[in-house]
């Protein structure tokens, strides 16, 4: 089993050093094809050990060698694959495999192919890094490497002004994110001696409840930066600058859930500290409305997909807030499939469209790009829920939890947000693919993908379709090592009011989304129309004016300090004291040097005067000592002691 | 009345101070010699005076070595006056002010 | 000590048997002489090893263990200055016997100064010297010269006033001219009319601090090095002062030690004074010569220290800091002896101006690289020569629980580091003036003067391989003569 | 001869110094890689030599000097000072070879020799005087080097340099000279030898004021805020290897001296300031990233950057733990690589535009791609990306002080992110958009003889990011050493509480495994 671990460890790296061969030369096919055949060995290695697992066996656990080791401090590089790492694996390596061959046609005509395989597989590695590693600092390392390679690939067109200022932005803010997951690192260490999590949260039970709280929400603040939470989450929207396959892989199947992936990880800590998952959970469920809302009035068609990533994030956090880790897990399993398959679905009309993304000047595609419509109109049926897609089974069983938790705001706020994704989920499918042909007025000439890229993207939508079948061979499995809670709704009644409701509703938003875009009077929108100019339209279109409010109060102040640090503070002053000790010491000797006039009498001057001064120092002294009983006796009458 | 220690050793510090005035004021080079040699021999009284009041020869022997000195400070001082008097034709002390700072 | 005396009066007879002989006989002559006395050092200090201190012709004499150091680095850097008079270029003060004879009389005279405690002898032997001393200057012969001898001879002779009437003062209040005589008076009667005693201090201070140049007595000090010859100057900025300190060592320390509160701090404020004051001076100055002046002074007054500390280990630093300095500064003067022309080209403002040196170390690397480390040295860069005397020095007065003194001892340094830097800076980092060709800088070299900044150069780099020696013999005379 | 290996590793470089003089112009160059690579060759039979489980000195060297007075020339090297002596003769190896055309080479190079004694002569010293005499002396070359061969301030930079940097030493020698005086009063004998002034336990009062004294000096040095001025200046107008050589090893004399100096030999002083001396670092770590986020000379954006690295690795050392002192010791070698490397690659495009003004370019990535990979690799070791050299000593030094104060390990924690920011935005500006600039168009990509130097420090950045055990274990295994000494020698109540006392722990630990 070990040799698959490795496998699946190392084969991206492998495929990715071997692309960056090629980095500097120009486009060459086997730089995407030999990293996407690795890939597809890992995947394959990955599913032995899946297998492995659900055939009962235990956790495969190997210890590579030693990292750091000083002091009391031991950091090996050690993996493990059990139950929860296998089905990130699984998840991470289906995707990734899918989007590496997908994006050998995407990239067709990039000048820089093969740079984009070596980090996108450099990318796989690092992330599967995070998911296998078995202490804290492996998954630190992990962390951080998804990082930088989502910081090369959102500015994989470095030529792009935004793609550079979008790929920093997001590096800079999990970078603040991460600084509390170090911190929590810190707390982990310094308090249980250990990084390793299964003797880190062996030994946790024994220490006091507040050092668990920070531990936990340091951990989880590490967490928000990665899944985009709020308010960390303006990166992830401006993250689809980058190429749509690297938006499918890493900021909606694989790094953006790493924060779910770790509360999960952690269970055994946050289970101990309730009211950190209360909070986790109302975070998340005010991510998922907010973030949907957002959804609602955006017109570019990438950015709404990462809104409803973002907004399905919440949903996970819910249930991994309320305990219910199993279930987060699950749901982001199922989301991986459904997302990632609709940004690719989004890549081929980006690519019909010659890289427009306002839905608004699209619209009656489904002519012209049959499989891409049927593809998307799925991903979205399971994205909104319905029956019985995988979204279905995952989404709803979030919802039941919440209920059942007894968090009934949370409850509605789910249910409601449900209906705005649905709503914006179709909003965007009927403006793509429905109405008029309005692209027409822009002179395009749509045309299907590739057929190996329509091909690549099959198994994702099977497993958006089916995947909610595994749910129960699932349970069996993760809850070996996660809180088995079943969740029942107790009366059966009650249960089907509940999940008939939610399919109505949302069916009826749906619907409504159908009617308001579908037809053939949408006019591409010039800012006059009426709606545009509500407030509430403007302010979500604004995305609530935060990164106008993060742009206006924190970067443009930093700016402004550090120049005035540099020129006020370090030039005029720290460095002018230090210049001014020594022009007050050069000057003194410019003014006095008027002493050595060079002329006899005065030098003579000088030396009688000296001796005259010293004189009546001396004489003043001794008349002091000669008459010093006096002296004393007045200093005594006046009081001088 | 009687003339003691004292009086001689008032009158020694008068004229060293006359000779020290003497050293300040002059501009004339000439002069600033003999204003050190009031000052050397004001100290000679001195010396003369407390070897008498002392009853021992050494504060003479130094009188005497002082006097020696003097003459010899004399000759130097004067060979150095004629030189320059000879280069610049005056014996001014503000004329010797080339090197200064 | 009569060995010069002796070779003085033979050089001036065998000029009346017959006269206008090259001066290299003369020369070979005098650092015969120079050796003898040497020699005889030797075998002085090799029976006060054995039995102390010896008192001679009529007890006025005294060979004690200053007497010995102070006179072993008296005629060593008689020796080395010697030869500096075979120059290149013709100087005429060379060509008259005299000089030498002079100059023999004068190292006498320092000796006579140094080897007795009797105030009388200190007064001949200082005067002798002296008059010798202005006599030098002014044969160097250019008008400079000549007013630098005026100031010095007419300041000289204030100076010796002061002496002898604070002699006077000391003679009136114990009826003795010998110091030990003085100090056991006063100590007896518990400084009864300390009044007195202060006024004639205060006389002792004036005239010798006009001799060590503390300020405000050392007005003289950058003139009379500048009028007087390189060669001339570096010597007088140790001979002279060493010279003086001992007689101060002997005059003052007992009454350091002898607890007048009055006398520490005034020494405490001419030390401070005397370093930091002739340090800035020294940072402003354009000659090199005149700022070698100014740093000559501040390190007078750093050394002065040691009179105030007055422990075995303060007066040893004392020597051996004067020891190593002799090497460096004649070092240095010696370079700029070896680079002085005739006649000023017309970028230069004076004989020695910054300007001239600058980006000689591609015209003249080897002299560039010498005067460097000789520079290094007197900023107290280790390991040269300098450093060990700063370092021992500074602890002497760290031990003596002088904190604040070692601080500022030691930031003067910091301050001295400019102007040293100054000219390496110009040496290293100017381009070279046009029409300066390397040639300049060794001008006036002879073989011989090329030997003795040899001798210099490699004293001052390997000096760390001859401290230890050094400390323990000057350690052991310093403390075997009570001080 | 092995006997004498350091005396064989200060003095071979200078001696071969003085026969350059005789060496014709245009070979010296050559010379200058052949001595300078037996020096790394001999450096690295050290390493091979040194044991890495004994924790004292090692490979000891004693010649009396002025036992008079208790200087003696006494060498020796532990884990500490190991690795930074082969980092020095590595940087002075692929210095030279690295070197691009300049004026009288000659010189340069010969001058490099004599630097390179100096430097490693300061971290094999056991005698403060004999460190000291190394100290200084290591001022003078920098000073020519940065003096001749600098930009159009050099003269003031050097000054400036050497004059701030002497006058905070002679303190450090007063503090030297007090130490010394308190020795002979407890011991009657007089000794500079580090090692005996580390038996030597002083009352509180004196350990503060010695601190101060010591503190100017090395503070000066490092340079820690406020004394950092000089550092720009030298660093913006120093050429390119001597910008190299200093920020690799000349700055971490000040660090390491911390180790050798002031935490052994003054424990309870340095508990006492523990929280002071970690603000500034703090100010060092924030102030100086943002100062650098300023700049737009992409020289001085490095040079600021080295101050703020210098602050973490100040705040690993005041940890006074294992973790924190290891780190920070780990880090010096880290950062000494790493902004080595990037001096090195500020000089390779310095070399081609003769500016270093990062709006002069933009679109670098197209123009020179290698380039731009390399400085993409140290960037991110410089912001401290896991698997990177700099993040081991981060991340130590950071985990270490956390034991000490959780705030101030936040607020420190900020430097990973404020590092990002200066560096992220120096390489958007200089490498990313298009390329505006017409004289960028055709530059050349690295050359030979640049990646002659560049490779090694990639390959050094990454192997040691991922596999550090060799170098942590030697310095681990000294510090433990000084960790302990320090908790023994410790007599406030506080530092015995502060400073943790290795051995207690290990026999609690055993005893833990005897009771499983």
């Amino acid at each position: 089993m070990e040799f698959y671990l490795y496998l699946a460890l190392f084969a991206p790296l492998a495929g990715s050093l071997f692309a960056s061969l090629f980095g500097a030369s120009k486009k060459n096919l086997i730089a995407g094809l030999v990293p996407s055949l690795l890939l597809f060995t890992s995947f394959v290695s990955s599913t032995i050990l899946l297998v492995h697992i659900l055939s009962g066996g235990e956790a495969v656990h190997v210890e590579m060698m030693t990292w750091m080791a000083t002091g009391d401090l031991y950091i090996p590089f050690g993996f493990l694959v059990d139950e929860v790492s296998v089905t990130m694996m699984m998840v991470v390596t289906i995707v990734s495999t899918v989007v590496h061959f997908y994006s050998i046609g995407y990239m067709d005509h990039d000048k820089a192919f093969n740079r984009f395989f070596a980090w996108l597989s450099a990318f796989v590695f690092s992330m599967m890094v995070l998911v296998m590693s078995d202490n804290f600092a492996g998954l630190f390392i992990g962390w951080e490497g998804v990082g930088l390679c989502s910081w090369a690939l959102i500015g994989f067109w470095y030529h792009k002004e935004s793609a550079t200022w979008a790929a920093n932005e997001a590096f800079i803010m999990n970078r603040i994110a991460d600084l509390g997951m170090l911190i929590g690192i810190f707390l982990v260490y310094w308090n249980t001696g250990t990084l390793q999590y299964n003797e880190a949260f062996a030994a946790m039970p024994s220490l006091e409840t507040d050092v668990l709280v920070w531990t936990g929400i340091f951990l989880f603040i590490g967490a928000m930066g990665k899944s985009a939470q709020f308010p960390l989450h303006t990166w992830l929207a401006d993250a689809m600058e980058g190429p749509t396959p690297v938006s499918a892989l890493i900021h909606a199947a694989t790094m953006v859930t790493a924060g779910v992936y770790l509360v999960v990880r952690a269970n055994p800590l946050y289970d101990m500290i309730p009211e950190v998952g209360i909070f986790i959970a109302s975070l998340g469920a005010f991510v998922a409305l907010f973030a949907a809302s957002m959804a609602l009035v955006n017109r570019d068609m990438k950015r709404i997909i990462a809104y409803s990533t973002l907004s399905q994030l919440g949903y996970m956090f819910v249930a991994a807030g309320l305990g219910a880790y199993w279930v987060a897990l699950f749901h982001l399993m199922a989301h991986a499939f459904f997302k990632a398959l609709l940004f690719l679905g989004a890549g081929n009309v980006m690519h019909a469209m010659h890289d427009e993304l306002d839905p608004f000047k699209m619209g009656g595609l489904k002519k012209a790009m049959k499989w891409t419509f049927i593809m998307m109109t799925l991903a979205s049926v399971a994205l909104a829920g319905i029956f019985p897609l995988a979204g279905f089974f995952s989404k709803d069983l979030i919802l039941e939890v919440a209920f059942i938790e007894h968090h009934y705001v949370i409850y509605s706020v789910l249910l409601f947000t449900a209906g705005l994704t649905a709503f914006y989920s179709f909003r965007l499918v009927a403006l793509i693919f429905h109405g008029e042909e309005r692209y027409k007025l822009f002179g395009v000439h749509p045309h299907e993908a590739y057929k190996f890229m329509l091909i690549a993207m099959s198994p994702l939508l099977l497993l958006a379709i089916i995947a909610g079948a595994f749910k129960m061979t699932y349970f069996e499995m993760v809850t070996a090592v996660l809180p088995a809670t079943e969740y029942h709704v107790h009366s059966a009644m009650t249960y089907w009011i509940m999940t008939i409701g939610t399919q109505l509703f949302v069916i009826l938003a749906i619907a409504y989304a159908y009617k308001k875009y579908a037809n053939s009077n949408v006019k591409v929108p010039d800012g006059t129309s009426k709606m545009e100019n509500r407030l509430c339209y403007k302010i979500l279109s604004n995305q609530y004016y935060i990164p106008y409010f993060y742009e206006e109060y924190l970067v443009k102040p930093y700016r402004e300090l550090s120049a005035v640090f540099w020129k006020q503070v370090d030039l005029k002053v720290v460095d002018a004291t230090v210049d001014g000790i020594a022009n007050i010491i050069y000057t003194t000797g410019e003014k006095t040097r008027g002493m050595q006039s060079g002329n006899l009498s005065t030098m003579l001057k000088w030396m009688v005067v000296g001796t005259v001064a010293l004189l009546t120092l001396a004489v003043v002294f001794g008349l002091a000592v000669r008459y010093s009983v006096e002296i004393n006796a007045i200093l005594s009458a006046l009081g001088v002691k | 009345m009687e003339i003691t220690l004292n009086h001689y050793l008032v009158l020694s510090t008068i004229l060293f101070a006359i000779g020290l005035v003497g050293v300040m004021r002059r501009k004339n080079l000439l002069m600033l010699f003999f204003a050190t040699e009031i000052l050397l021999n004001s100290v000679n009284i001195a010396f003369a005076a407390i070897s008498h009041f002392y009853g021992d020869l050494t504060g003479q022997m130094f009188a005497f070595f002082v006097i020696a000195i003097a003459a010899s400070e004399v000759a130097v001082g004067l060979g150095l006056l004629i030189v320059w008097h000879k280069r610049h034709g005056n014996i001014d002390l503000d004329t010797m002010s080339t090197m200064r700072g | 000590m009569l060995i010069p005396i002796i070779g003085a009066l033979l050089i001036i007879t065998i000029d009346i048997i017959k006269g206008g002989l090259h001066k290299t006989l003369y020369v070979g002559l005098s650092l015969l002489f120079l050796l003898m006395d040497f020699g005889a050092l030797l075998d002085a200090s090799g029976v006060f090893a054995q039995n102390g201190t010896v008192m001679g012709v009529f007890d006025v004499m005294m060979i004690d263990g200053l007497a010995i150091l102070s006179q072993f680095i008296i005629v060593g850097a008689s020796m080395l200055f010697i030869p500096l008079a075979l120059t290149h270029k013709r100087f005429h003060e060379f060509s008259y016997p005299e000089f030498f004879a002079l100059f023999l009389f004068m190292i006498a005279g320092f000796q006579f100064m140094v080897a007795t405690d009797n105030l009388i002898l200190v007064f001949v032997g200082l005067e002798t010297s002296s008059l010798a001393l202005y006599t030098l200057i002014a044969m160097h012969n250019r008008d400079k010269s000549f007013e630098a001898a005026v100031k010095y001879f007419t300041m000289g002779a204030l100076a010796a006033g002061f002496y002898s009437f604070g002699a006077m003062i000391f003679y009136a209040l114990t009826g003795s001219v010998e110091i030990n005589q003085i100090a056991s008076v006063l100590t007896a009667n518990k400084f009864e009319d300390m009044g007195f005693v202060l006024v004639a201090v205060v006389f002792m201070l004036a005239s010798f601090g006009f001799k060590l140049s503390l300020v405000p007595f050392h007005t003289w000090a950058p003139d009379v090095y500048e009028g007087a010859s390189a060669a001339m100057a570096g010597f007088m900025s140790i001979v002279p002062k060493i010279a003086a300190f001992i007689v101060v060592m002997r005059l003052f320390e007992f009454l350091v030690n002898s607890g007048v509160v009055w006398l520490e701090i005034v020494i405490y404020a001419f030390v401070v004074v005397t370093m930091t004051a002739a340090n800035i001076w020294a940072l402003i100055q354009t000659d090199v010569k005149r700022m070698l002046a100014y740093s000559s002074v501040s390190h007078a007054g750093f050394v002065m220290a040691a009179v105030l500390i007055g422990t075995t280990q303060a007066n040893s630093a004392l020597f051996l800091y004067w020891a190593l300095f002799t090497f460096t500064n004649l070092g240095s003067f010696s370079m700029l002896w070896i680079s002085r022309q005739k006649h000023l080209p017309a970028y230069q403002s004076s004989d020695h101006s910054y300007d001239k040196f600058a980006g000689m170390i591609q015209t003249a690397p080897m002299a560039a690289v010498i005067m460097a480390v000789f520079m290094l040295s007197l900023a107290g860069i280790p390991p040269f020569a300098l450093f060990w005397g700063k370092v021992y020095m500074i602890s002497s007065a760290v031990n003596a629980d002088y904190k604040v003194l070692a601080l500022i001892m030691a930031l003067n340094s910091a301050i001295a580091g400019y102007y040293y830097l100054k000219l390496i800076v110009y040496m290293f980092m100017r381009e070279p003036i046009v029409g300066s060709n390397g040639h300049v800088y060794v001008a006036n070299a002879t073989l011989s003067l090329k030997t003795i900044i040899g001798f210099a150069a490699i004293g001052t780099i390997f000096a760390l391989i001859a401290v230890n020696p050094l400390l323990e013999f000057i350690t052991s005379f310093v403390h075997a003569s009570g001080f | 001869m092995f006997d004498h290996i350091l005396s064989i590793l200060i003095f071979f470089p200078a001696l071969a110094g003085l026969f350059g003089f005789v060496i014709q112009k245009d070979s010296v160059r050559a010379y200058g890689v052949a001595v300078a690579a037996i020096e790394f060759a001999l450096s690295l039979w050290l390493w091979y030599a040194f044991d890495a489980n004994v924790s004292g000195m090692q490979f000891m060297e004693f010649l009396p000097l002025v036992p008079a007075f208790g200087i003696n020339y006494i060498l020796g090297v532990d884990g500490v000072s190991l690795f930074i002596i082969i980092l020095a003769s590595f940087f002075t190896m692929i210095g030279i070879a690295s070197l691009s055309d300049t004026k009288n080479e000659k010189n340069m190079i010969i001058t490099l020799l004599f630097l390179q004694m100096t430097m490693v002569g300061v971290f094999a010293a056991l005698d403060a005087i004999v460190f000291y005499i190394f100290w200084e002396l290591s001022l003078v070359p920098m000073l020519y080097i940065i003096g001749a061969w600098g930009g159009p301030l050099r003269i003031y930079a050097s000054v400036k340099f050497f004059l701030y940097t002497f006058a905070g030493s002679l303190v450090m020698l007063v503090g030297m000279l007090f130490m010394a005086y308190y020795f002979y009063q407890a011991t009657g004998t007089w000794s500079f030898a580090i090692l005996d002034w580390y038996r030597l336990i002083l009352p509180e009062t004196f350990q503060l004021w010695l601190f101060v004294a010591f503190f100017i000096g090395f503070a000066i040095k490092v340079p820690m805020f406020p004394f950092h001025t000089w550092l720009p200046y030298a660093h913006g107008q120093a050429p390119t290897i001597g910008s190299v050589i200093l920020a690799a090893i000349l700055l971490k004399m000040g660090t390491y001296a911390f180790i050798r100096f002031s935490l052994p030999m003054f424990p309870d002083a340095s508990v006492f300031f523990m929280f002071p001396i970690a603000v500034i670092a703090i100010i060092m770590i924030i102030y100086t990233a943002m100062v650098a986020y300023a700049q737009e000379d992409i020289k001085q954006v490095v040079a600021y950057s080295s101050i703020s690295h210098m602050g973490v690795i100040i705040l690993g050392t005041f940890a006074l733990n294992v973790e924190g002192i290891t780190g920070s010791v780990f880090l010096m070698i880290a950062h000494g690589v790493v902004s080595g490397a990037l001096f090195l690659l500020v000089g390779v495009i310095y070399d081609r535009r003769h500016t270093k003004m990062m709006s002069e370019f933009g679109g670098l990535a197209q123009v020179m791609p290698r380039y731009a990979t390399v400085f993409g690799l140290m960037l991110m070791a410089s912001v401290g990306l896991p698997l990177t050299i700099n993040f081991v000593g981060e991340f130590l030094s950071l985990l270490g002080f956390y034991k000490q104060s959780h705030i101030l390990t936040l607020l420190a924690g900020v430097a990973i992110i404020v590092g990002a920011i200066y560096m992220l935005a120096a390489y958007k500006r200089m490498f990313f958009g298009n390329v505006t600039n017409e004289k960028n168009k055709n530059l050349p990509d690295v050359n030979t003889r640049e990646w002659l130097a560049l490779i090694p420090l990639a390959i050094i950045t990454v192997w040691l990011g991922v596999y550090p055990k060799p170098v942590l274990e030697p310095i681990n295994n000294s510090v433990e050493s000084i960790v302990q000494l320090m908790h023994e020698k410790s007599i406030t109540a506080e530092a015995k509480e502060r400073i943790p006392n290795l051995i207690k722990d290990a026999e609690a630990a055993t005893s833990a495994q005897e009771a499983h």
